[in-house]
């Protein structure tokens, strides 16, 4: 038991879970077809059916029966704010599963030129008293009731009153936005908090002038609708409800990373060394001064940026996303592209920080700017 | 059945009955289209639907339970207004009170863990409504507008996390809003703050910028509380309620619940 | 049905909604069920319970004494025979009652009439004064008719206080009727006062009691929902408006609801119900309104802590005494710990904490004895030394000077000191720093020998010359003893040679005043102690040694007993030879801190190996924080190396460090841990030798530990507006600060309190005098130094401050001394008005006592001396008592100088009163009736014949005649010309001329 | 007094009056004896006052801490019911405690709780009587000459405390306050009688100021005498 709580406190952490996540994820989701072959090769669909929801649940349901046990899981588990994002695990997989599931038969059905599940005659219309009206209000009362049990069950917390002096450690935010706090790590406040989540409206606004897929509405599909199914689970699931879990429950005093049983010391310390692309390339791999010039000084930073964001995109049209391209136009695809590439420079930044101790792209404290 | 009717039937048929639910006890097809058309709640929805509407299968309820709990947290809300002064003195005891002393004091429970159910489920909602591809055309604006009450649903219940004033949630507000103070120009320590200056006179600065405006302060303290509070009672309900007509008006505007052609 | 249009079963449809729906009531019922089911609400009616039961018995006792007590059997058989002749004039009072209410129509009507004209009036005085002053109508009109109606007005209310009038006398003579029985009535109402309260009581609370209908509302008011109305079972709660709760953004006044649960809490009679029910330990004390600590300004938390809002077992932040209490309680109430409340309830043995809040200036807490006796070890150990307390600023610091210290001790005696002082003395006061948890590996006991070195090495090198002055007379070592046991050296010092299992209190700190003399002679020389002795205050400015004006020979003969005292020394113990080697890496580490590696290692190799010992001397007593208690040159004005402590009782645990130590992480935990071993915390944590923890041992026990601990857990600044008088008088403050920091109580009682000295008292009476244990202990009293009780009412205060500079014998038979304190004026005025604080005496200056000697009281007042024989104890100026020394009492030719007037005349009323166990007796005042007694009035003459029975007058006579006793003042002379010259022992049984077998002292 | 044992005390007053005419009630009786060394009691000098010492011009005042008969009887020892009895209350008659030749007499007196003292000044010097009680309040009064008597009651029980005179050093007695009749002290013979008890079980107990206390279980039944013998020795010297 200890051994698999070293091996789970292990690979939780944000370095393996992610390249893990990250290396799995097309092949869970395939956007292409190369992906797809392989998906079918390793039965990946399996999670889809009903056998992979149980055999998924039984693991969250092993792993929570284990975390009750264990004094420090229990303590974060089971803490009242963070019942909710327990539960949140639960539902998101069940409603991922029962979307994914749908889509496969979907699929099938489609392949096999039919019309998908949701296809009813337009005549055979169903009234909606008492049908609808019905299960809506036992849909009401049992959310009712189950608020109830959730309450009765569970007290709000209730804190020492606020002390602007003594702050607690970890101070976190409210869970929903703990994927903004987590993202505090890798950039500026400035990006985390302002730039990023307008970015993430924006784009989830965006979504329908982007996809121009007009075929898949209204029905559960994942096969034909693949790259935008793809991109979407893996921004949002993948990203932003991951970051919140790990904010959550794998965050302790100082931010500093903590395995699911493991006891959160204040005084564990991180090694911090991180340093600049300028020192970087200017002071280990040149040798040489910074430049007292600050454009000088950032020319890399500012070379790499500007890369990413102007160079990338054609080179992408030209190759992976030639056929988009095409159907989509320059500006559509510009804007989608744009999107694209701020949700992987998450990642991206990630990878640069633990590989590299890469701290900014480009620095200049003296104007808050620093990516 | 017998002949004789039963009170309930009579009931039914009586003018008092008609006069508020005009078309009877819905029994025939007719009735049934009726009273959804009659009534100011239930018609929002349309008469008939796809079949595959009504299969929670395909809708999960989200949207319906979004919206119902919205509800249930303004009733609870204004029950918990009744108790609750928001005030440095008053605020944190009146929660303490909630649970010591006050009848049915689990009204907090029910707000506080209804908000976090609601926010899950607007989340629900969402993947669902894109996994079923329903933000196509002629959807779009109405996705567009899906994403404003998801980010109002987030402030409201941003905003309500600071009201019982411990230290969960003063930090997690300073937390929270410390990142305004970065907002770019906007913010005085946000890259081009500096740039928002004549002279020597600066214009973005700790007690002008937008985590000023936000807080009513340098920090979270007396002012924040009454705006958050105010902002969680009045403002923010007061701009999701226009979203949501817009939003639900939209949904049946639209073309309905999306379905395959 | 219409298959067509449906999709679902509306059957099963049906089902689902009815199971879901019940499922929600259900839900509905328990959440209604869940939020009445509080328990302080069957709290409330357990009590309720015991409340019938115990209101009951009280009734049934009252009963009975009732009809045991005669007074109330009269009123009894009173009423009956008045109500029996009243029956009598029964038609009488018919007749007047059926009058009554005729004239009661007619009173009535005359009544109204005259309202109804009043009203008219009124409307036409209005309409007059309208048409005069603003010209509405015609004045003349409207005046005419307001006299008219001013006539008629005049009539009605004649007409109508007639009627009342009438009404009343008949109503007076009916009452006069009735009166006899009226006044029955009331003594037995008065007598049945209690009992009627009680009975209503129960009324109130026991259902069996009530009438119908209130047993029927009694029955549905506290149901679930209905209770919102007028329930019997409701929270109660004090608010307090002067006690506040810092909430950090505001200050709210204090709300406590525990006695919703702590029903009995203020209610004698409980005392042995089961919690939560029982009465308060100390009524007297607390909670009581008529106590110094009434519950509506007080509350409970503002003392105890806790969480006063809860209404729950948990919420309130209830805390265990310890593991069991904690796992019963578990088992019990459920609870858990609250971790989000940070002033959980003080734990019942640190209860005392709490008074700390509001009583924190004091320097002694009567009734706190745990905390006083914590801050006295704080005091005592020096802890102020390196921790600042506020309350504790500016004291001196508690260690012998050590500024010409080469005079006093050796080099090897101190380092050896310095290592390990209790192994030289078993309960010296000063802690261990070396080769404790933390520094006991063979590397760091390697570098501390050489630290000690330097710290020698420094402390001699900086020492300042002392001239000692020879021993002018050789010294008696038997004289010497008897002296330090007679003179009250022992109210201070203990000469112990092995540890006693004496459990630490209050009293034996005070012994603990100054150092244990054992090993005395083993250490220093004889003639420093008889320097020593002679002048403190030239060896040591800042001492509390007080100068005892020791005679040349006296000195010189304590010196000598002194110098017996070697004590055990270091025997075997020998001071490890320097090593350069581990001295250079001391120094280097010292450089490092200020340095780099490279300039470090230069100067180093620049040092002479005087400059290192003098440069790491100078570092390790900064480091050690030696000068927090001892005076040493360089190091005056430097600032305390511990961390303050002013607040350290409302710090987080969570900013305690733990260290990687296994152990429950609370405060209490925490300061247990660090005062039994203050280095504990380094266990495993990899640390330079100058990181590491430093506090040093001071081989606390767990008793003592506790003390402290509460001590440090009351160490806050509470925001209360109450304020108790004595802490915030800054006379007092000085004054008892003094009386604490010059260990008055070592051979006094202050506030009921002290007289250290007493024990050894005994002791030397015992084997001086050759007297029994038994006999020792009963006249110990009679020898110790006084109890300076009343003291402020007691003496005049021009005469105590003369008294203070230059004190003289005023208990003859006294052997102890009081010594001379080098005290400013201020300093003993402090002390002075605290002394009459302490007896509600505010006055400064106060004119003489004048005596007029023809008053008749004067001279019954001598007459009464001369009864009393007061010669016979008493000293009259330079005549002796008739009797032995064993009697003697003071001079009384000082009275004048000395005593207040008023308190001569109350100690004549009762000595015993003022003074337990005095010797001084009552006089006897004659009474009326023994005058009478021929024999008696001859004996005591015409002029207290004359006042007999007036026994104030007689006393303040006395008063008066002792006031004109003449003679010397200053009798130290004399005295001790007499004893010199008959010796002390004068209790020895006077022996036999025959030959005695059987001695006494076997016994 | 609270009603409680107000309502005892008339109970047991009812009882006891009533009972003692019907029966004798039982009756211990016996004899104190002292085995060992009589140590000589030096004489008292009371030369500090002439009153006293004229007092005992024929032959000095001895101490009296220890009074044997030839044949080993002990003087001065009081015997009395530890357990076993109840409250009683006090009789009409006044206890005497003299103060004659400077000397208390008797040396050893028992009272009965509310009983009144009398301290006589038959010396006609000064005296003042001390008493050294630890549960009832202490008192120091003097007793001029004019003062011939004093009337003193003790309100609680309390064992053996002293009375002494600081005027005259050697004067001592020592006084017992019991709730109840049943107690005596020993004569120059030794013996001791306590009669009326109700039948039952009791603690018996000697005392004496050197040799300390003994204790024996007694039953007595109505109009029974029992005879219990103590024998005293001189205690070991602590250590």
């Amino acid at each position: 038991m200890v051994e698999l709580k070293h091996f789970i406190n292990g690979i939780s952490h944000p370095t393996v879970i992610l390249t893990v996540i990250l290396f799995i994820y097309p092949f869970i989701f395939p956007p292409t077809n190369w992906f797809e072959k392989w998906n079918k090769r390793l039965k990946f669909d399996f999670f889809w059916t009903k056998k992979g929801l149980i055999t998924v649940y039984t693991f969250f349901i092993g792993f929570m029966i284990i975390g009750v046990q264990d004094e420090n899981a229990k303590h974060i588990l089971l803490k009242p704010d963070n019942v909710p994002i327990v539960g949140l695990l639960f539902l998101v997989h069940f409603f991922l599963w029962l979307s994914m599931n749908q889509g496969m038969k979907n699929d099938k059905l489609i392949d096999a030129g039919e019309k998908p599940n949701e296809y009813h005659d337009p005549k055979d219309k169903v009234l909606v008293w008492p049908d609808l009206v019905y299960i809506e209000l036992i849909a009401l009362v049992l959310l009712m009731a189950f608020l109830l049990v959730w309450s009765i069950g569970l007290e709000a917390p209730l804190e020492q009153p606020a002390n602007p002096t003594n702050s607690p450690n970890p101070a976190k935010a409210p869970w929903y936005f703990l994927g903004l706090q987590e993202m505090l790590v890798y950039f500026d406040p400035w990006l985390a908090g302002v730039v990023f989540p307008t970015l993430m409206i924006i784009g989830l606004m965006a979504i329908p002038y982007i996809d121009i897929n007009r075929e898949v509405s209204g029905f559960y599909s994942f096969k034909h609708r693949r790259i935008a199914a793809s991109i979407f689970i893996f921004g949002w699931l993948w990203l932003w409800i991951n970051l919140i879990m790990v904010g959550t429950f794998l965050r302790g005093p100082n931010w500093n990373f903590f395995g699911p049983f493991e006891y959160w010391d204040l005084h564990k310390l991180e090694v911090l060394t991180n340093i600049n692309l300028s020192d970087l390339i200017y002071i280990k791999l040149l040798g040489v001064g910074l430049p007292e010039n600050i454009l000088l000084r950032e020319i890399f930073g500012f070379i790499v940026f500007f890369g990413y964001f102007l160079i990338m995109p054609p080179l992408l049209a030209k190759t992976v996303f030639k056929k988009l391209h095409q159907s989509m136009g320059n500006f559509k695809y510009g804007v989608f592209i744009f999107l694209v590439l701020s949700m992987v420079a998450l990642p991206i930044k990630m990878y640069l920080r633990w590989i590299f101790n890469l701290k900014y792209i480009i620095a200049i404290p003296e104007f808050f700017l620093n990516i | 059945m017998s002949k004789k009717k039963n009170i309930f039937q009579r009931l039914g048929e009586s003018p008092v009955w008609k006069s508020i639910f005009r078309s009877g006890v819905p029994r025939t097809r007719r009735q049934r289209m009726m009273s959804v058309l009659n009534s100011v709640f239930l018609h929002l929805h349309p008469v008939r639907l796809p079949r595959h509407a009504v299969k929670l299968k395909f809708t999960w309820c989200m949207g319906g339970l979004t919206f119902f709990l919205y509800l249930v947290l303004t009733i609870t809300g204004i029950l918990l207004m009744f108790y609750y002064r928001p005030t440095v003195e008053y605020a944190y005891t009146d929660i303490i009170d909630l649970r010591e002393q006050v009848p049915l004091g689990i009204m907090r429970e029910i707000h506080r863990w209804g908000a976090h159910a609601m926010v899950i489920t607007v989340w629900l909602h969402m993947f669902r409504v894109f996994m079923t591809g329903s933000y196509k055309p002629p959807r779009e604006f109405n996705w567009v507008v899906g994403v404003i009450l998801l980010f109002l649903t987030l402030l409201l219940s941003f905003t309500g996390y600071l009201l019982p004033w411990d230290q969960l949630a003063i930090w997690a507000v300073t937390v929270g809003t410390n990142m305004a103070r970065a907002t770019p120009f906007l913010g005085h320590e946000g890259p081009g703050a500096a740039l928002l200056s004549l002279g020597d006179i600066n214009f973005v600065h700790a007690a002008s910028d937008i985590r000023f405006a936000l807080l009513g302060g340098r920090f979270v303290g007396e002012s924040a509380l009454l705006r958050f509070y105010v902002l969680h009672c009045i403002g923010l309900p007061f701009i999701i309620m226009i979203f949501m007509a817009v939003h639900f008006w939209r949904v049946r505007k639209d073309g309905g619940i999306s379905g395959p052609t | 049905m219409d298959k067509q249009e449906r999709h679902y079963n509306i059957f099963k449809l049906n089902r689902v909604f009815a199971i879901s729906s019940i499922l929600f009531l259900l839900l509905l019922i328990w959440t209604f069920a869940d939020d009445y089911s509080r328990s302080w609400r069957t709290y409330q009616s357990e009590f309720r319970e015991m409340e019938i039961v115990q209101t009951d018995s009280l009734l049934k006792l009252e009963e009975k004494m009732l009809n045991e007590m005669s007074e109330y059997q009269e009123a009894l058989s009173l009423l009956k025979t008045v109500e029996e002749s009243l029956t009598e004039k029964d038609e009488e009072l018919e007749r007047f009652e059926d009058e009554l209410s005729s004239l009661d129509d007619d009173k009535y009507a005359a009544s109204q009439e005259y309202i109804s004209v009043k009203a008219e009036y009124d409307v036409a005085k209005y309409l007059y004064e309208e048409a005069v002053a603003k010209g509405h109508g015609d004045p003349e009109e409207t005046g005419s008719k307001l006299e008219r109606l001013e006539a008629s007005l005049l009539q009605h209310r004649l007409k109508s206080e007639e009627a009342e009038q009438k009404y009343e006398d008949i109503e007076e003579q009916i009452l006069g009727i009735k009166a006899d029985k009226k006044a029955a009535q009331d003594q037995i109402s008065r007598l049945r006062r209690k009992a009627e309260v009680l009975g209503k009581k129960l009324q109130k609370v026991d259902p069996d009691e009530m009438t119908f209908g209130n047993r029927l509302g009694n029955s549905i008011r506290d149901l679930p929902v209905l209770d919102f109305l007028a329930p019997y079972y409701k929270i109660d709660q004090i608010v307090i408006k002067d006690i506040t709760e810092d909430l950090n953004f505001a200050n709210v006044p204090k709300v406590d609801r525990c006695t919703t649960c702590h029903m009995g809490i203020a209610t004698p009679g409980y005392e042995d119900a089961p919690q939560p029910h029982t009465t308060h330990p100390d009524l007297e004390l607390y909670l009581l309104s008529e106590s110094p600590h009434p519950k509506e300004s007080f509350g409970c938390t503002s003392c105890h802590s806790g969480r006063g809002r809860g209404t729950d077992f948990t919420y309130s932040a209830h805390t265990p005494r310890n593991e069991e209490q904690a796992k019963e309680w578990e088992e019990k109430y459920g609870w858990h710990e609250l971790h989000y409340w940070d002033t959980p309830m003080f734990p019942v043995q640190y209860t005392e904490a709490g008074c700390f809040k509001c009583h924190n200036q004091e320097i002694y807490l009567e009734g706190a004895d745990k905390l006083s006796l914590g801050t006295n070890l704080i005091e005592r150990a020096g802890c102020f030394g390196c921790h600042t307390i506020e309350r504790y600023q500016d004291k001196r610091r508690i260690g012998p000077d050590l500024n010409r210290i080469a005079s006093k001790v050796s080099k090897d005696w101190t380092y050896l000191w310095i290592r390990d002082p209790k192994a030289f003395r078993h309960n010296s006061w000063m802690p261990k720093f070396f080769e404790l948890e933390n520094n006991s590996s063979d590397e760091d006991v390697a570098r501390t020998n050489q630290e000690l070195h330097a710290i020698v090495h420094y402390l001699f090198n900086n020492s300042e010359d002392f001239s000692l002055n020879d021993v002018p007379r050789w010294g008696d070592v038997t004289r010497g003893e008897d002296l330090v046991n007679s003179l009250g050296c022992l109210g201070c010092h203990r000469i112990e040679n092995e540890p006693t299992d004496e459990v630490t209190s209050l009293q034996s700190l005070r012994r603990d005043h100054g150092p244990n003399l054992v090993g005395v002679g083993a250490k220093t020389s004889r003639e420093w102690i008889y320097n020593w002795l002679k002048e403190p205050k030239r060896f040591s400015p800042e001492t509390t040694m007080p100068n005892l004006r020791l005679s040349n020979q006296e000195a010189a003969d304590i010196a000598a007993y002194l110098m017996t005292l070697d004590g055990n020394g270091f025997k075997g113990q020998e001071v490890p030879s320097q090593n350069n080697l581990e001295l250079d890496k001391i120094v280097l580490s010292f450089l490092l801190q200020m340095n780099s590696d490279y300039d470090s290692r230069i100067m180093l190799s620049g040092m002479e190996e005087k400059e290192k010992l003098d440069y790491t001397g100078e570092k390790l007593i900064r480091f050690y924080g030696c000068f927090g208690c001892h005076n040493i040159s360089g190091f005056e004005d430097e600032k305390p190396i511990g961390i303050e402590l002013t607040e350290v009782g409302i710090k987080h645990a969570d900013k305690l460090d733990f260290g990687l130590l296994k152990i429950e992480h609370t405060k209490l935990a925490w300061f247990t841990q660090k005062l039994l071993h203050p280095r504990s915390f380094d266990k495993d944590k990899v640390k330079t030798a100058y990181e590491k923890l430093r506090m040093p041992n001071f081989d606390f026990d767990e008793a003592e530990v506790e003390a402290l601990s509460t001590a440090l857990l009351g160490f806050e600044k509470a925001s209360y507006g109450v304020k108790p008088a004595r802490s915030v008088n800054p006379d007092v403050h000085e004054g008892q600060w003094l009386v604490r920091e010059f260990n008055c109580q070592g051979c006094h009682f202050v506030e009921g309190d002290g007289g250290a000295v007493r024990p050894t008292i005994t002791d030397w009476l015992r084997s001086a005098n050759g007297i029994d244990q038994e006999t020792a202990e009963e006249v110990t009293a009679d020898f110790s130094p006084p109890d300076l009780n009343s003291q402020g009412s007691k003496t005049q205060p021009d005469w105590l401050f003369e008294f203070f500079k230059k004190p003289f014998i005023i208990r003859p038979s006294l052997k102890a001394r009081m010594p001379t304190f080098h005290f400013t004026d201020d300093e003993w005025n402090s002390i002075i008005k605290y002394f009459q604080f302490l007896d509600g005496q505010e006055l400064a200056y106060e004119s003489p006592h004048h005596v007029d000697i023809t008053t008749s009281s004067y001279k019954a007042g001598e007459k009464l001396q001369e009864l009393g024989e007061c010669n016979k104890c008493h000293f009259y100026g330079t005549t002796f008592p008739s009797q032995t020394a064993d009697t003697w009492a003071p001079n009384l030719a000082l009275v004048k100088e000395r005593l207040r007037p008023e308190w001569v005349s109350a100690w004549l009323d009762d000595p015993q009163s003022m003074m337990k166990g005095t010797k001084m007796p009552a006089p006897s005042i004659p009474t009326l009736e023994e005058v009478q007694d021929p024999d008696v009035l001859e004996f005591v003459g015409e002029d207290v014949a004359a006042l007999a029975g007036n026994r104030s007058v007689l006393i303040n006579g006395l008063t008066d005649y002792l006031y004109t006793i003449p003679g010397k003042i200053d009798i130290s002379r004399e005295v001790l010309g007499y004893f010199s010259k008959n010796g002390y022992n004068f209790l020895q049984p006077v022996e036999d001329e025959e030959g005695d077998e059987w001695d006494d002292e076997e016994w | 007094m609270n009603s409680k044992t107000l309502r005892k005390v008339s109970l047991f007053a009812l009882v006891y009056f009533s009972m003692s005419f019907l029966f004798a009630g039982g009756t211990i009786t016996g004899t104190v004896k002292y085995e060992g060394k009589v140590p000589r009691m030096k004489a008292l000098k009371m030369a500090a006052d002439p009153i006293c010492d004229g007092k005992h011009k024929d032959a000095p005042a001895r101490m009296e801490w220890l009074v044997v008969s030839d044949s080993g009887e002990l003087k001065n020892a009081f015997v009395w019911i530890k357990e076993g009895a109840d409250n009683y209350p006090a009789p009409e008659e006044h206890a005497v405690l003299d103060q004659n030749g400077c000397i208390y007499s008797p040396h050893v007196l028992g009272v009965q709780v509310d009983q009144v003292v009398d301290i006589l000044n038959t010396d006609g010097t000064l005296h003042n009587v001390h008493s050294l009680s630890k549960r009832n309040p202490q008192f120091n009064i003097a007793m001029p000459k004019f003062k011939k008597k004093k009337e003193v009651t003790f309100t609680k029980s309390e064992m053996m405390f002293p009375i002494k005179c600081d005027v005259h050093p050697w004067m001592k007695c020592y006084v017992a306050v019991v709730n109840h009749p049943f107690f005596d002290v020993t004569g120059e013979d030794g013996n001791f009688k306590i009669s009326g008890l109700p039948a039952g079980t009791y603690t018996l107990e000697v005392w004496h100021e050197k040799l300390g206390t003994k204790t024996v279980s007694v039953t007595v039944a109505d109009g029974a005498t029992e005879t219990v013998d103590f024998t005293l020795t001189k205690p070991k010297k602590k250590k």
